[in-house]
Order: structure tokens, then C-alpha cells, then sequence
């Protein structure tokens, strides 16, 4: 149950390698990484900003990541999201579920995203 | 009662600065009596929330409706529809 | 649209850097990692053999890509299927989908590896 | 018709081999026919074929189910249900 607001990228290997190196019983591993679609109209490569409302949006995904756990038999979850200047194909938010069973897993990696877009207070403006 | 304001994104830049601590009279007790009171302010403040226009509000960081009660010393946030991810 | 069949391990860091350098216009990656669990009833930790058909095992997977692809957007899609020796923790399947919308990708994921299971011709002996 | 068998996972084991090449009698003609004439061959083969155990079938790399009709030169395969992933 980690939730992580940052400007850097994120490096996805290194950090399913941290949540692998735990001693539960994982049987799936469920991964999304949400990436800029290309705004590009023409030639001219756009880059967007991401605001978010600090405080709001730690508490926000950390009720996003308790009520995954209360519904879904899962181990661990993460939710790393990105915030300030990005441009096409950057990496914006990851979210990373493990749980003994496959369908719990993506059910509650899809429950996250779904509830994170609607309810997590970040706003795109390109 | 005291409260604070928070403006996000494009209502932050329509009104042009993203905080402020205002002294609300006691005929404001929800978020739509709040409303109501910042329309008052006229130019773009009417345009925002005197319209019918998609605002929402969260008080001390848990998203709210349009009857939720206001108290002294709440932080109280106005946003567009969030578009993270 | 890749399926592997292989006894080593698979870099999942690796293969998603490989699939984030074509030029379609991803918004979406869903990856799904299959875990050996553990099998252990006491001390002993045990192993387990995957077995496979050669042959059907490559086409029941790529049938499985087709259809996905034809039921959704999907940009991209990838499948490594571990066989031989394996123990307890150690990755068994990737399947990794690119797409331009999340519920696409995450429905597509999900597809590949409910079929897998029921469809793909591999055994696990304890 | 000649045909070729494959036995996989526990069926394997239990017949003790992996192929064989089979001619096969004209009367012959399904998955169904085939479990028949196999189950005559005694000991455990009569216990895999003509029990109610699951056993799945497979045609030139394609799974069928007992009425699926086999052809000269084919490849059929049983095999327990699959436990991948």
C-alpha cells in the first residue's frame, strides 16, 4: 500500500523488483502504465502540465488503494503519478496490484484506474 | 466563519490566483450557498459558478456535493472534473 | 503480436522497453505476470515441471492474440510462456498489451490469459 | 487410416509413452470411436478411455471434442485439462 506524487520518472522494473521481493504468496502480478498520447496536431510536438492539489490527492489514492484492498484479496498495491511537465509517450502513472489470483489482481488494477481518473484530483492542461 | 478557498486549474486561472482566506456571512452554509455568495463577486466569478457550469468542491480534501455543510476553519477546494491518469 | 515458448526466465523491464519504442500512439500498457506460488506444505520446498505440446502450444497462443486483436484496439501484444523446471516464486508467464485506452488494453490482458488457461496445452506436475 | 498419437501429462505417464503410429480400422471415424478402440487395449488404458474421465482431445494442434471426425494422416493428441499460466 504505497502511494507516490513525484515530477521524476518512474523506473517499472526496479520497482517490481521491490515488490517482488516480498515474502507473500503472489500469484499474479498486475501492471498498468498510463502513458501521453500524442497531442500532436501537425509537426509541433505539444507537452502538457499535470496539477494536482497536494494533500488532497495523497489522501485521495490512499482511499483509492483501501477500498481495492477491502473489496479484492490482494498483497500489495502501488500508485506512482507524475505531476509537472510532460511531453508525448512520457510515462504518467503507474499502478501495480499482486495478489494470490489473477482476476482479483486485475480486477482491482482496473478498479484503481477507474476510480483514480474520476476521483484523484489531477488536472491535464496541454 | 472563516474558511479558506482553493482554486485548481482552469477556475485558478480564470479568477486569477489559487488561494484566500475569506470571513463568509452566516446565511452561508453549504457549498451552494457558497456558490451563490462568490457569483455575487460579478465578471468571472458569476460566469463560473452562477452558471450551470461542471465545478466540483471537496472540503478538507474529501469530495463533496452541492448540500454538503460548511464549518469554520474548512479548507474548501474548487476544481473542473479531474483528468489525471 | 510475439509469442515465446522458453525454459529460461524472461526480463520484463527488457521486453517492455522493446514494445515503448514502436512509434504507435500507446496511451495504455496492462502486463500480467504469472507466478509459481507456493507450493511448500512444510520445509520442503518443492518444484514443479511445466509441459507443453510443440507445435499447438505456439498456435493455440497465437490464435488467442488474433482474437483478442480482432475483439479490441490493441496496438501491440506479447506472450512468454515458461516451460521445464520451475520453483516456488519464480515467473512462469508475461502477456503485455499496448493500446490507446485503458480498458481496452485491460480487457484484452485479461482475455489472453483467461483463454491461456483454459485453451493453451500446458501441464504443471508437482 | 494411419494416424499418429500423442499422449501428454498424466495420460502419458499412465500409458507409458509419448507417439505411436496407429492404423486404425475403418470403423474408426471420431474421437469417440478412437477412445473406444484405444479403452479395448485393457489394464489402464481401458481405466483412461472408457471411464467418465476428463480427457481432452486435440487434432492437428487444434482442440476438438468427441464427435470431431479424424482423417487419414492426422495428428491426435489427448491430453488431461490444461493447467498453464
Amino acid at each position: 500500500m504505497t502511494v507516490r506524487i513525484q515530477t521524476e520518472d518512474f523506473d517499472v522494473a526496479a520497482e517490481l523488483a521491490t515488490l517482488k521481493s516480498s515474502k507473500a504468496d503472489v500469484g499474479a502480478i498486475v501492471t498498468f502504465i498510463g502513458m501521453v498520447r500524442d497531442l500532436d496536431d501537425g509537426d509541433i510536438v505539444k507537452t502538457l502540465t499535470l496539477e494536482h492539489y497536494p494533500g488532497m490527492t495523497e489522501k485521495s489514492l490512499s482511499a483509492i488503494e483501501q477500498e481495492a484492498k477491502s473489496r479484492w484479496n490482494i498483497n500489495q498495491s502501488l500508485i506512482i503519478h507524475r505531476v509537472g511537465a510532460l511531453k508525448p509517450s512520457d510515462q504518467i502513472v503507474l499502478v501495480v496490484v499482486t495478489s494470490p489470483h489473477r482476476a482479483e489482481a486485475f480486477a482491482a488494477c482496473e478498479f484503481i484506474m477507474d476510480y483514480l481518473k474520476t476521483k484523484a484530483p489531477f488536472w491535464k492542461k496541454e | 466563519m472563516n474558511i479558506k478557498i482553493l482554486y485548481f486549474a482552469r477556475i485558478k486561472e480564470s479568477v486569477n490566483y489559487s488561494t484566500e482566506d475569506v470571513l463568509l456571512p452566516s446565511s452561508v452554509k453549504t457549498i451552494t450557498d457558497l456558490k451563490d455568495y462568490l457569483a455575487q463577486r460579478g465578471d468571472v466569478w458569476t460566469d463560473l459558478f452562477s452558471t450551470q457550469q461542471t465545478i466540483r468542491a471537496a472540503i478538507n480534501h474529501e469530495l463533496v456535493d452541492n448540500i454538503a455543510a460548511i464549518h469554520d476553519g474548512d479548507e474548501v477546494a474548487f476544481f473542473p472534473p479531474v483528468t489525471g491518469g
